[in-house]
């Protein structure tokens, strides 16, 4: 439980610094210190468990089908880490207190290390790669945040988005390569991979996954050639760059490398891949530390050097490797971070952190000039510090390797690597606190407050006592850790300051001699540099993002350019590709269903129909011809369903038909009379051809159906024996739409609804903004003729409303049993108030109509609801009909049906529709000029000679 | 002797529809067109109409009112489209 | 069914199938616009009802019920004809004729001229209610 | 009768209508009755605003008299128009507007002759003038101007003017 | 058939909003604020029908409800299962969601019949989700379709009604491959049930294999559609970019109806059952939604509007989804599942933030530029990288978790390499175009005047946060963290859907008696 | 019989697609009419063709064409109309507001569908503060 806790306390922590910020500095950095610190405590209760070689688990199942599980274990190796990331950060904690200037929001800071902080131990403490991901992933994530703490400097975002995407590249290649590992052992938990290291090197995913996985460790730790994103990561404040680069996330690459060990070290393959690496990054990046002039920078890629110089021991997969490497973490955390912070010191103090810039501190800020110095010597090698016990390890490992059955090569390059590393850690003391101090500061430049100090002055004390008394101090903890990333015995080792004068310690004292040598003829090594081409990563990784963006955005919106036709043309391809391919690829029989002869008459209609299409096409700039030509094509589609046994579809047909018509013209009387000739002639033979294939395609389907029987017998069998046993009606389509079907009905009047509602919305809205003076604007595009509703018309339809209305009663009541029913009522009954606008005008008939329609289609729907709510009275399911015989005096028997009232809501919803629909199309018209005459005709001879009296 | 009445009727229309879709063709101007359209509905109702008896059934003559109807109502509207623009004003 | 009637039937069949053609053929044929008119206004007309009657005879025939659904279309046929004549004429007075021609129509007689080209009189005080109403409703 | 013409307040509208509806139903039952019945009663009704004034009509046998009439030369001008169609070349026709001046005044009264013109020999009625008092009629074949006027005058707007006013 | 069991909550899903829709326009048309407190009461309503129905779906097998009382397969049912039980709970919690951000927003103010247009849209979703019939679910994607061109255009705007007018044309053309392949799977099949046709898809006699495997091609082809899947993608960059905020964010809904119209009737009707179509949308689908995950992610990249980039977002999570459909194993089912309830919270949370975004940047719009810093941009900076990290599929959010179990399921089929490749480059991609987006939008900003917490309430001391919306934006957060959080039981009931989905003998015996299968 | 109404499905589809692909809204929107006229026909055939055999009970009719796919055409023409309706007025009302029927917009949508919220106009929400 208590493990984890220590992970979960910084997360949980996260909260506290954003509230405490509000009780001042103090307490937040307080708060934050006091988080960390009981999660230090926690973990340093475990030491006495973990020193007796005991690992300590903890499990929670989460999501076991995919073997994520919250388990945690915690052995040296994780003890070590955990120790590390949680002390330095306490520390880290104290000198951004004091680091951190009063306009730098200071809660957000200790917000994003704790979350890092809590991701860090994350990834160090758990037992199942899933898991570890998910904090490896937070680390990127959190680490991203810190980075770019700094907002307002553009280095700070380019470099938090470069570490963000290096590390986030390396963090899904780890993904892939941790569930390779998974797919091997059978099990995500490490604890069980760490036990199948044969089993895994043998398995033929083991050269992916090794791939993969040592991908994520080397972006991670900024291996070659994945180095450049760590020195922009420096734009950061430097206690995270101290943090970050000293202690913890760079090391978590490391962390796996250890970690895995037993399960992927010992091959060929990770010697040539792991110790290669480590050996070249090694040498490149002290070479370049050696002339970075900027201190962090300087720091920066000593981090990038000795952190491959660990990745160089593990991967010399040997158990003397391992050992040396774990030292190594221990004494470059402890003298790095100390270094970061007196670099962050002196960039304080002095406000700048140009080595060229600096020089003579020690006698301005003799504590911390003490502190870098030992530190830097530290990390020199020299004796006495820390940081010589394991560059003499390293050398010794080194002198006895062989690359590629080449001896000596490794031992060269590590001796090199220890020379540039003594070259530059000198540099660090001589040109900054020693030499010539510049000629002003702009304040004098002194040692910081305690809070600042003391931070460095506390990792210098293993430094030094590591230094002096290795087996005493770091043995144990060496021991351990090592054990636990061996995961066997260990070899005999002994960890002294004297191992004899053998050759190792003559490649030690060479490198300090070469080292200091080089220092000395720094400008003419410089001048030597200078000779050869320095890519700057930073310009070659924003240019490579910003090539990669640009791309992306011409390609993107090349494909996506907007372009309804292309929208059209790769649909229509796709359905007449793909049915073409389906059809293709499946058996197909020729049917054996007899035809219907076809009469003369219906190959004449035919021929008309098919001339129709062709004229649609060949003239449809003419717009007005257009929709002549869709009328000829929707008679004809009528007549085909009346002739082929579908009354109550031609119905419909035709009436919708009209109704559609209408409504184009309404809405073309705006648009432009003709359609300009736009596409190219290739394009429109592109055209002609995908309309051709798609006819054909659509028409082979039918055809093909037509041509065949039901081979299973098709349910309709059922709705012809119960329509009018279970339905109560003989028109089987009408019992089908409002009682089988019903649902499908209510849907659908729905639509209607929504339709309406939908158009009513777009014209109330057009009757504003832009749309609005555009129509105050218009003029006709054409001449018009003077009378507005001819006086025929008005007369005519004066005496054809009642009797269409009484032809929708009619049509309406009757559908249940012969062609008909609400729908096609409702159609007619529109038809007749259109009738009636179109002949006396909107104004004028809209003052008349007593009814909202929009009332209509609400009552309309609802009375197709409550009708099938209704049943749910009677216990049955929602729709479900009923209907009886009623006798009565002198009107006789008639049959009533609750289908009927689904009908009548069917009706309201329709006429509602249609006349919602076009009263506001034409309602469009009424903004573009004076109003029009409320007289119901224009020529009214009965107004001659005498004032015409008010109407209505 | 109505049977072949009847078809001799079809041949008749059917020629009629011909003739109207010549004019549907032609145009010239597009008041022709509607007035082939028109025509040409009419003489299909007539055609729904001799179906009907041929068939002994008097289950298309809805589809006859509403063609009268809805042909009359479209021609009316392209009409009105030709004259003003604004078909309900 | 009686001979009679089936004669009168094949007869009215036939007689309304020559007109269905004539009024066609007029369309067809005639020179303008304004005399293509008079073929299917006319022809077509007496063709469709033709049809209808003998349709009706048919059924009293056939099943000896009188359908009267029948004489509702020719009704209806004939209430619309003239309408759809007079809205396509206007529509040739309205695009086809030029202004020359448009000058040679003859004269109304009064002093406004053809609907079609001449606004309605307009008695502002009968007007000016009507369109304030109007005015009202807009939105 | 109060009742009566509360309920029918126009009685051959209502008339109509159930003749229409039993038409429909091509029934004549007591059901059917009192549906179209109910239906006579509340269409006007609803309708009513749409047909303002509406005009008296008057003198039945005149009515009867004038549509045996129309019927008649319906039928005459379908001969007439087959033979000028089928036999007169394009170019012989004598086509023409002529403008038949009007003495009827309800729109009802000119709709019908307006369209009774149409329907029979030789003629449509084109337009109407902008202040209703005459009629534009075009003539397929018309050797004699004032002959169509004065036919048309003496045959049918004659009789509507005793039906309508 | 069986009165006593009947379970008429099963409709309410659909009957709720369709009644509660027309007593909006009927009674309420001209105050808002009823319109306001119907449509959240309603929604909530729905959301606790729906909690209810998720259950008794968990609870025991599939149920029919036979509208009409006609037996199926002549009438229509509706059927709850696991799978349309977990969809319309879905759809309750988005919805809730939507229509609070609508209200708190002002949205709903902009145009008309808002809250009617949205309870429509609801009717349609619960429909296409619960229908157990072929045809009626082409209904409901009609209901569900109109509702949303009626809310895609609410407010307004030259550019909006021209992409309506696209979006509109698209989806007919989509209804008409519907029809077509409806038409097509009844001429061969004589039945629109899909239970029935799932019976019968054995029995096809191979002369008419043809047309009924082109038939569900193009079925396939309208689902994928709806799902913006390569090829037929291209549409949903400008209906989404161009649709309101809170209208964007239920549309992350309308993207799954294909998703779960594809789970449906290629594992029911062309499962392992359907003989010579067995499994059809297989070969097809992978590819596809390989290539709409590239497409999505580089759109991502490359897109120079916020907007824009979340639409992309939207087609590469729609792409790593079909990839866990196209599988059609259970496992990948269950990843399948679980992904498409992630990238319904994330594409939500995204669309709602940006809308917020977009209208205090005022005149930089929602232009991937430098703007002026507005109030509460740190606010929005943080839901902001926490949707991306959702949509990138980051931890601690439920996107990690989706994208390892989609390469988990992906484990198992001989195509594991590419897709992993896929999945894992496009991830990269997508982290790369949100962290440019982000750091330019949120971090610029900042820079032009150096933060300082007094200066921002001194500057705007009386404008608070619209809390709610922001409250909308993190309650889609807070969704993808209880995803990740109780990942476990989750996937226990997604499993269980999975299996429901695999043998589909008890949706069918729901259907269509216990018999039905009996001749097999 | 089959064949005529095959090519005849054919050809409506053919002139539909033809002028889906158009640039104007007004032909793609009289090319989606016909491509609905062309698969209610589609639909409709699906049932098989049959002459003189409406689905209407009667005792004197011996057979009956199957009325399923008229049911389903039936409910498919009405919802074309509704949408048909909708993408009609939706295209007036973009032509209106852009001054162009041109059915094609530019990929870039660095300009927002929305005006901003200070433009005269109904208020963006935030003013109202809700949740407060
Ligand atoms: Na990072
Ligand atoms: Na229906």
């Amino acid at each position: 439980m208590d493990l984890a806790l220590i992970v979960m306390l910084p997360f949980l922590g996260a909260l506290l610094p954003g509230l405490m910020i509000r009780a001042g500095r103090d307490a937040c950095a307080l708060a934050t210190g006091s988080v960390t610190l009981l999660a230090l405590i926690l973990l340093l209760a475990h030491a006495p468990a973990v020193f007796a070689g005991e690992v300590i688990q903890a499990r929670w199942e989460w999501l076991p089908a995919l073997g994520l599980n919250v388990t945690f274990f915690l052995d040296g190796l994780g003890f070590l880490f955990a120790g590390l990331i949680l002390g330095i950060g306490l520390l880290i904690i104290c000198y951004a207190r004091y680091y951190l200037s009063r306009k730098d929001p200071m809660g957000r800071f200790y917000v994003f290390l704790l979350l890092f902080q809590g991701a860090m131990v994350g990834v160090v403490l758990s037992d199942n790669v899933l898991l570890l991901l998910i904090f490896w992933e937070l680390t990127s994530l959190s680490s991203f945040l810190l980075i770019g703490y700094w907002k307002h400097l553009p280095e700070g975002r380019q470099g938090a988005r470069m570490a963000l995407a290096v590390t986030g590249l390396g963090g899904l290649a780890m993904i892939a390569g941790m569930l390779l590992l998974g797919q091997i052992v059978g099990s995500y938990d490490i604890s069980e991979i760490i036990k199948h290291g044969p089993e895994i090197q043998d398995s033929p995913l083991y050269a992916p996954a090794l791939i993969l996985i040592l991908l994520g460790c080397f972006t991670k730790s900024a291996q070659f050639p994945f180095h450049f994103w760590l020195p922009h990561a420096m734009a950061a404040p430097t206690p995270v760059s101290a943090y970050l680069h000293s202690a913890t996330m760079v090391k978590a690459g490391i962390f796996l490398l250890a970690r895995l060990w037993p399960a992927l070290a010992g091959t060929d393959l990770w010697f040539y891949l792991v110790a290669t690496t480590g050996l070249f990054t090694m040498v490149m990046a002290a070479w370049i530390a050696l002339f970075k002039d900027d201190l962090k920078g300087l720091l920066a890629f000593s981090t990038v050097s000795h952190l491959a110089l660990v990745t160089f021991l593990f991967g010399l997969g040997t158990p003397m490797g391992a050992i040396a490497g774990i030292f190594h973490i221990i004494n470059h955390a402890s003298f790095k971070a100390a270094l970061f912070m007196t670099a962050g010191i002196v960039d304080h103090e002095t406000g700048t952190r140009d080595i060229k810039k600096l020089g003579g501190l020690m006698g301005l800020m003799p504590i911390t000039g003490t502190i870098a110095s030992l530190a830097a010597l530290s990390m020199a090698g020299v004796p006495l510090l820390n940081g010589f016990l394991t560059k003499e390890m390293m050398l010794h490992e080194a002198l006895a390797t062989d690359w590629a059955g080449i001896p000596g090569v490794v031992g060269l390059a590590a001796a090199v690597g220890a020379l540039f590393s003594v070259s530059y850690s000198f540099r660090y003391i001589a040109h900054v606190f020693f030499g010539k101090r510049p000629e002003k500061f702009d304040h004098p430049p002194h040692d910081p407050p305690a809070g600042m100090y003391l931070p460095p002055a506390l990792l210098i004390v293993p430094v030094v006592l590591i230094g002096l008394f290795p087996a005493a101090v770091a043995g144990p903890m060496v021991a351990v850790a090592s054990g636990a990333v061996v995961g066997g015995p260990l070899p005999d080792y002994y960890l002294a300051i004297w191992h004899g004068f053998n050759l190792t310690l003559v490649a030690s004292l060479v490198a300090l001699a070469g080292g200091a040598f080089l220092l000395y003829r720094h400008a003419q090594a410089k001048a030597f540099r200078e000779k050869f081409p320095r890519p700057e990563a930073k310009r070659i990784f924003e240019s490579v993002v910003e090539s990669c963006a640009t791309l992306a955005n011409r390609v993107t919106d090349a494909l996506h350019d907007g372009s309804l036709r292309r929208i059209m043309a790769v649909t229509v391809s796709t359905a007449v590709i793909g049915g073409a391919l389906a059809f293709m690829g499946a058996e197909h029989g020729a049917g054996a269903r007899e035809g219907v002869p076809a009469a003369p008459i219906a190959v004449l209609t035919w021929a008309v129909l098919i001339g129709a299409c062709i004229a649609l096409v060949a003239f449809h700039r003419n717009r007005l011809l257009t929709l002549v030509i869709v009328g000829v094509v929707g008679v004809i589609v009528s007549l085909g369903f009346v002739y082929l046994s579908a009354p109550d579809l031609a119905l419909t047909q035709i009436s919708v038909e009209v109704v559609t018509v209408i409504l184009l013209l309404l809405a073309l009387n705006f648009l432009p009379k003709e359609t300009p000739r736009e596409s190219s002639s290739p394009r429109r033979a592109r055209d002609g051809a995908i309309a051709a294939l798609a006819g054909l395609g659509v028409g082979g389907l039918i055809f093909a159906i037509l041509n065949r029987d039901f081979a299973i017998p098709t349910i309709s069998d059922f709705h012809l024996a119960n329509s009018k046993p279970g339905g109560g009606g003989t028109n089987v389509v009408n019992v089908i739409l409002v009682d089988f079907r019903g649902f499908d009905t209510f849907g659908e009047i729905i639509v209607l609804g929504i339709a309406a509602l939908a158009i009513y919305a777009l014209l109330d809205g057009a009757l504003k903004g832009p749309a609005v003076k555009r129509l105050q604007s218009w003029v006709p595009d054409q001449e018009r003729a003077r009378d507005r509703h001819p006086m025929m018309l008005v007369v005519a339809t004066r005496v054809m409303l009642p009797l269409s209305l009484l032809v929708g009663v009619y049509i309406f009541l009757r559908g249940h049993n012969d062609p008909g029913g609400g729908f096609i009522a409702g159609l007619v009954v529109a038809i007749a108030f259109l009738m009636q606008y179109m002949a006396s005008g909107y104004g004028w008939a809209e003052r008349r109509v007593k009814i909202d329609y929009h009332l209509m289609i609400g009552w309309g729907v609802l009375a197709a609801g409550f009708t099938g709510v209704g049943a749910w009275i009677a216990g049955r399911p929602f729709l479900t009909s009923d209907f009886t015989y009623v006798t009565l005096p002198v009107v006789g028997t008639f049959e009533i049906a609750t289908a009927l009232a689904f009908d009548v809501g069917v009706f309201l919803t329709v006429v509602g529709s249609v006349m919602v629909a076009l009263a506001n199309l034409s309602r469009l018209a009424r903004t573009t000029e004076a109003p029009v005459s409320d007289a119901p005709m224009d020529v009214d001879p009965t107004r001659r000679g005498r004032p015409a009296e008010e109407e209505g | 002797m109505i049977e072949i009445a009847l078809l001799i009727g079809f041949f008749c229309f059917a020629i009629a529809l011909i003739l109207n879709l010549y004019r549907l063709a032609k145009g010239p101007s597009i008041a022709d067109r509607v007035l082939a359209l028109d025509t040409m509905v009419i003489n299909g109702i007539a055609i729904l109409i001799l179906y009907g008896m041929y068939e002994g059934t008097a289950v298309y003559f809805e589809a006859s009112l509403l063609f009268a109807m809805v042909g009359f109502l479209s021609t009316v509207a392209y009409c009105k489209f030709i004259l003003r623009g604004d078909i309900i004003e | 069914m009686d001979f009679l009637i089936e004669a009168i039937i094949a007869f009215l069949i036939i007689a309304a199938g020559f007109f269905g053609i004539v009024g066609s053929f007029g369309l067809a044929k005639l020179p303008d616009l304004m005399t293509r008119l008079h073929g299917p206004t006319k022809a077509t007309t007496l063709g469709i009802g033709g049809v209808l009657i003998a349709s009706m005879l048919y059924f009293i025939g056939e099943r000896g019920e009188f359908s009267w659904h029948e004489l509702l279309i020719t009704l209806f046929l004939f209430l619309t004809a003239p309408i759809t004549a007079n809205f396509i004429a206007k529509s040739f007075l309205h695009r086809r004729m030029s202004a020359e021609e448009r000058e040679r129509l003859p004269a109304p007689g009064g002093e406004h001229g053809w609907a079609t080209f001449d606004a309605p009189p307009v008695d502002p005080e009968d007007e000016a209610p009507a369109l304030a109403a109007v005015r009202r409703r807009k939105p | 009768m109060r009742l009566f013409h509360r309920l029918f307040p126009h009685p051959f509208l209502t008339l109509t209508l159930v003749v229409v509806w039993l038409m429909l139903v091509n029934t004549v039952s007591a059901g059917h009755l009192v549906l179209g019945l109910i239906l006579g009663a509340v269409i006007p009704l609803l309708t009513a605003p749409f047909w303002p004034a509406r005009p008296k009509i008057r003198r039945f046998p005149t009515i009867v008299a004038y549509v045996s009439i129309v019927l008649y030369d319906i039928v005459k001008a379908n001969v007439h128009v087959a033979w000028l169609v089928l036999f007169v070349p394009a170019g012989k026709l004598r086509s023409r507007f002529v403008t038949v001046p009007l003495s009827l005044t309800t729109p009802e009264a000119i709709t019908v002759l307006a369209g009774t013109i149409t329907m029979t020999p030789g003629t449509v009625s084109a337009d109407v003038s902008a202040d209703g008092r005459a009629l534009l009629v075009h003539c397929l074949d018309a050797p004699d101007d004032q002959a169509v006027v004065d036919e048309i005058k003496q045959r049918y707007e004659a009789r509507l003017k005793e039906i309508f006013e | 058939m069986t009165d006593l069991t009947l379970n008429h909550w099963i409709v309410a899903p659909i009957i709720l909003p369709a009644l509660l829709a027309p007593i909006i326009v009927l009674a309420m048309r001209h105050d808002l604020f009823l319109q306001r407190v119907f449509s959240i009461a309603g929604t909530l309503a729905l959301l606790a029908i729906a909690i209810g129905l998720t259950v008794q779906a968990a609870g025991g097998p599939p149920q029919s409800y036979e509208l009409g009382n006609w037996d199926a397969p002549f009438g229509i049912v509706m059927v709850l299962d696991r799978l349309s039980a977990l969809m319309v709970l879905l759809t309750g919690v988005l919805a809730l969601v939507v229509v609070s951000y609508a209200t708190a927003s002002g949205w709903d103010r902009r145009g008309r019949h808002f809250h009617a247009l949205f309870q429509f849209q609801l009717m349609g979703v619960c429909g296409a989700f619960l229908t157990g019939d072929l045809f009626n679910l082409f209904v409901f994607f009609e209901v569900l379709l109109i509702a949303s061109y009626g809310l895609m255009l609410h407010g307004g705007g030259a550019k909006r009604t021209r992409a309506g007018v696209q979006y509109v044309a698209v989806n007919l053309v989509g209804s008409t491959l519907f029809l077509i392949a409806v038409g097509a799977l009844y001429g061969v099949t004589g039945t629109l049930n899909m239970a029935d046709m799932a019976v019968r898809a054995a029995q096809v006699p191979a002369a008419d294999q043809a047309i009924f495997q082109t038939a569900g091609v193009l079925l396939l082809i309208v689902f994928a559609i709806k799902a913006a899947t390569v090829p037929v993608q291209f549409w949903l960059p400008g209906a989404y970019a161009n649709a309101p905020g809170p209208v964007a964010a239920l549309f992350a809904i309308m993207t799954k109806v294909g998703a779960y119209a594809i789970l449906r009737v290629y594992t029911l009707v062309f499962g392992a059952a359907a003989g010579d179509a067995a499994w059809l949308a297989a070969d097809w689908l992978l590819p596809a939604a390989l290539i709409t995950l590239a497409v999505g992610m580089v759109g991502v990249l490359g897109a120079k509007g916020l907007v824009r980039l979340v639409c992309f977002a939207v087609i590469g999570s729609m792409g790593t989804l079909m990839i866990a459909i196209a599988l059609f194993t259970p496992q990948a089912t269950t990843a399948a599942l679980y992904y498409l309830l992630h990238s319904t919270f994330a594409a939500a949370a995204l669309f709602l933030l940006v809308d917020q975004v977009v209208a205090r940047r005022r005149a930089a719009g929602d232009r991937i530029e430098t703007a002026p810093r507005f109030l509460h941009l740190g606010l929005f900076a943080a839901l902001f990288f926490a949707g991306a990290i959702g949509m990138a599929g980051m931890p601690p959010l439920s996107g990690f978790v989706g994208k390892l179990l989609v390469l988990d399921a992906a484990a198992a089929v001989p195509q594991m390499g590419l897709i992993w490749a896929v999945v894992l480059i496009t991830s990269l991609i997508c982290i790369v175009g949100f962290a440019r987006a982000g750091s330019t939008i949120f971090w610029k900003a900042d820079s032009l005047a150096p933060p300082s917490d007094q200066d921002q309430r001194a500057a705007a001391p009386s404008q608070p946060a619209p809390s709610l919306a922001v409250g909308a934006v993190s309650a889609m957060v807070v969704g993808m963290a209880a995803l990740t959080l109780f990942a476990g039981p989750i996937t226990g009931y997604l499993d269980a859907t999975a299996a429901q989905l695999y043998e589909p003998a008890g949706y069918i015996r729901a259907v269509l008696g216990p018999d039905a299968l009996a001749g097999r | 019989m089959e064949a005529l109404v095959a090519s005849g499905v054919g050809a409506m589809t053919a002139a539909g697609v033809y002028l889906i692909l158009r640039a104007r809204s007004f032909p793609v929107i009289v090319g989606l009419a016909m491509l609905s006229y062309a698969v209610n026909v589609f639909l409709f055939a699906t049932g098989r063709l049959a002459l003189d055999l409406p689905p209407v009970i009667s005792k004197s009719a011996e057979a009956y064409t199957d009325p399923l796919p008229q049911a389903l055409v039936l409910t498919a023409i009405v919802i074309s109309f509704g949408m048909t309706a909708v993408i009609v007025v939706l295209a007036l009302r973009a032509y209106l507001e852009s001054g162009d029927d041109a059915v094609d917009i530019g990929a870039t949508d660095s300009e927002s569908a929305d005006p901003p919220p200070d433009d005269p106009g109904d208020p963006p929400g935030e003013k109202e503060g809700a949740g407060r």
